[in-house]
């Protein structure tokens, strides 16, 4: 976006933990939820609690994991537990407020893929597959998505449903009684899409400074929908964007540092 | 009781074409060494199981190892693809690979009701994925027998070998893992066999009250391999070497760059010490 | 978030009369503050749950606190009968106690599946006893769907209120549990609000890697209360006092016995500090 | 017993631990079981596995606990951990060689009642209840039964069924394909009781030096077959007394030792 003075990426990380509540328990991936949650941890949300599904509960790291189950999560977590019980009694037994996910492709309706672009026995594009993702959408109270809004990844129709979002849209998920609501923002380049309350079926209502409506529908798959009144999101304050970049610095440095095994003998 | 033995016997004995094998870890303990040794002992038709197959399983099913492949998600974490896992799937290279594949919280029932000897565990609610469809025989939508709430049943998983990585191991053998665990405890227990390495053999653990301690009798045998977990790592012993992850990523591309590297690295190597060696991280 | 009161306001405000509590505990980590502190506040019609109704739960029953009971064992450990829960079961006083009996692998599972937010959970077989046939309701005899094997559902425990003792919790309310924790952290994760009396409130739980902790938002209410577990003990704080066990025996016989010693040492206690003081056990 | 240097209990805790191979996994209760499993340690067993339904595995008390969950066990046991694992995993997961019982009941097939005495809703005594017994039965490879031997205890018929043993004999437990192969041995204050091989009757097969078949049979309450020829076990060793009358020693000062209560403040 020209003439910022941030990135598109660090304006979604700001949104993503702008709308992150004060005391909220966290279902976190690594990537930009991950850079959201801390981001919002010394922001506004000092006692936001992170949940990574290795087992970590209530994880303060100072720099973002690569992976989902590095050493900086477990040292700095409230308790280390197995990842069965983070699914039983976490995740299953209702204790998560926000999971964050992320995806290949996204319908109208927030249902989501991330197992195969193609047919699922000849597929052309073989991605890693569900991950908790299933389970995350279903059981959290709330669901926030973060994608890059392109044709590629907003479809019409999904190649496979990985995860279970507003199913077909009018209530179906309400009616059907799943534990959560489901998602209820998707954090785009553009801005926010939110479900409408009726039909369920995603709409863009807000905007980040300088992003333009049509150029949000231009990069969708379906004909997407427009609320009446679209709101404009502030761009990062300054505290905000030097805490992701001092953050992004500081984790960019952790993953260049060189391994070394200090071992007592070898084999 | 658990036996002492070098990774090749253990591997050797316990071990064998067309077993159904599990290296568990999650991101931590992954245990290389352990799959490197099955590579170079020419080990075929594993049926391999893991929730996160990552750059070992790569290795592994690049070097022809497996013909089936039990998971939940296959990926480079925080880099990307798993080349070679996708060249099986979308081309069948080096040959084709039966997929049984399932979220982790259907893994992680899967592998609870292993561990307690049940023949299958439950999860809240029926699905609207299109997974589900694909997983006759290993999950079922039933019904509360008390309340009619929807309940999905997922069937046990029992893995003939549990392959594990771990920090000590005492002359007894019992074992001790710190930090995260992932699903290796319950791994361990749904297996017939457990082979564990660690790095070190220690006289005492010097576990904390509650630690996470394989007791002996669950253990079939320990094989002290130090470093055995890189390029994943070892709580207290040295991290993972993400630089290594990012560098797999073009390594993997290429189907004759991977075999050429995989030949030099891990083929050639006369143990897992001599791999770290001639990769030159050894401090 | 769990919030920080006196042990008089945490029952007060969550421990209301018909409520279903769970006092957890096994041997070790016995909240009898809390239960003392549940008959100074004369709340009753409580449906009692634990797996082991000792000492605590024979006082609760004998003063009128309880209408139902469910549990798997009822005894005092090593010494014999709990006279009061007998006196409940066999002649009614001082009210009846309508039992929900269990075997502990039952409760256990039962704790299990509230934990996990499922309404059941599974055991492998069913069952030639005839404790089966009292459970209609509890358990029920299924079969596996993939194998047609024989299985027990047994339905999930909910408690309304999980009340436990554990070492210490930290200033932003997690709770660390060491040493025999038996189903304290099920019974918790069952629960729609937990209280936890602890021995301090500290800066820094210390906790070990892979320790047995609470994480705040699972606990609804913490109070401060040294030796809030004695006679039964508080693991690196105090010792099981046996002698107390063993006289108990004599004091619970005899009705009036019973009655005469409940109200001087808990009903006109002023705290639990001055029930420990007037006992003679501080040091 | 008349003449004796030695207490029957000392007899059965002699016996019992004799008859454990090195090695074994043990699920163990207190009382004899727990003396018996110790003493066989210290004698021929040095690697016997001790289990508490409490959590610890792998223990090695130096006193006898005198509750499951006692201190002790928790200092010296390789592992502690949650109840609901040692029910799911040790347990029913089938890592258990060894269970111990003890009943206020036991039939001629070795089903056992520790729940009521009577009627189970107007009990005229009531017993402790199941605890982890009807478990430990079913699913432990081997199980044996201590209890001395009394009209009272030794029953034609059970008030209650708490634990299922050998059902009606003959086989049946067999072929209900159950985990483990339940009662195989009942160590009396007389010998000991094994199934017959057929029938699965309780048969009194070994007499404890200086007892009598006919009185055994006459503390039996229902007509106890006696085997052909009654192996006779030898009395306790010089060592086996020292060591069984140490431990108790031991666990008597222990027991009787005050509690004092170091607080650092009462609330």
């Amino acid at each position: 976006m020209t003439g910022k003075t941030y990135t598109s990426g660090e304006m979604m990380t700001v949104a993503a933990a702008r709308l992150l509540p004060d005391g909220a328990v966290c279902f976190v991936g690594i990537g930009k939820p991950s850079a959201a949650c801390v981001l919002a941890s010394m922001i506004h949300a000092p006692n936001l609690v992170l949940i990574y599904e290795s087992g970590t509960v209530g994880t303060r790291p100072s720099v973002l994991p690569l992976s989902i189950g590095d050493g900086e999560l477990a040292d700095t977590a409230d308790a280390v537990v197995p990842l069965t019980e983070i699914f039983s009694h976490y995740l299953q037994g209702g204790r998560i407020d926000v999971g964050f996910l992320g995806a290949a492709q996204i319908d109208r309706f927030g249902n989501l893929n991330s197992t195969v672009i193609g047919p699922y026995d000849a597929p052309s594009t073989r991605l890693p597959g569900a991950g908790g993702a299933p389970e995350i959408i279903t059981h959290a109270r709330d669901i926030f998505v973060i994608m890059n809004q392109t044709k590629r990844g907003f479809v019409d129709k999904l190649d496979f449903r990985t995860s279970a979002g507003l199913l077909n849209g009018g209530g179906e998920r309400r009616r059907k009684n799943y534990p959560g609501r489901g998602p209820s923002v998707v954090v785009t380049d553009f801005g926010l899409l939110r479900p409408d309350a009726e039909t369920d079926e995603l709409t863009l209502v807000s905007l980040f400074d300088g992003a333009k409506a049509e150029d949000a529908v231009a990069a969708t798959g379906w004909p997407l929908r427009v609320a009446g009144k679209l709101d404009v999101i502030a761009p990062p304050t300054t505290e905000e964007l030097e805490a992701l970049r001092d953050l992004n610095a500081r984790t960019e440095a952790a993953h260049r540092t060189p391994v070394k095994l200090h071992l007592k003998k070898t084999a | 009781m658990a036996a002492f033995l070098s990774l090749e016997d253990a591997i050797a004995t316990h071990v064998k074409p067309g077993m159904c094998v599990a290296l568990e870890g999650f991101t931590h303990l992954i245990p290389f060494a352990a799959g490197h040794e099955i590579i170079r002992q020419g080990i075929t038709g594993l049926h391999l199981m893991r929730m996160t197959p990552d750059l070992l399983y790569d290795q592994m099913i690049g070097m022809g190892v497996a013909d089936t492949l039990t998971f939940s998600w296959g990926g480079n974490p925080g880099v990307g693809s798993l080349h070679r896992l996708r060249d099986a799937v979308e081309k069948g290279w080096p040959n084709k690979l039966v997929l049984n594949e399932h979220s982790h919280g259907e893994m992680s029932v899967a592998y609870s009701a292993g561990a307690a000897g049940l023949p299958h565990g439950l999860m809240k609610g029926h699905s609207d994925t299109d997974l589900r469809p694909l997983q006759t025989g290993r999950t079922a939508e039933v019904e509360c027998v008390f309340t009619g709430a929807p309940l999905t049943a997922v069937r046990a998983v029992n893995p003939d070998v549990t392959i594990l990585h771990a920090q000590k191991a005492d002359r007894a053998g019992n074992v001790l893992l710190e930090g995260i665990t992932g699903a290796a405890r319950d791994a361990a227990f749904a297996a017939k066999a457990v082979i564990v390495t660690v790095e070190e053999i220690v006289d005492d653990l010097g576990a904390p009250m509650n630690a996470v301690v394989l007791p002996r009798f669950v253990v079939t045998a320990i094989a002290e391999v130090p470093g055995g977990a890189y390029p994943s790592y070892t709580h207290g012993y040295y991290g993972r070497d993400n630089s290594f992850y990012i560098a797999w990523d073009e390594v993997a591309r290429d189907r004759d760059r991977f075999r050429d590297w995989m030949d030099r690295h891990v083929v050639k190597a006369a143990s897992h010490g001599a791999h770290l060696e001639a990769l030159g991280v050894l401090a």
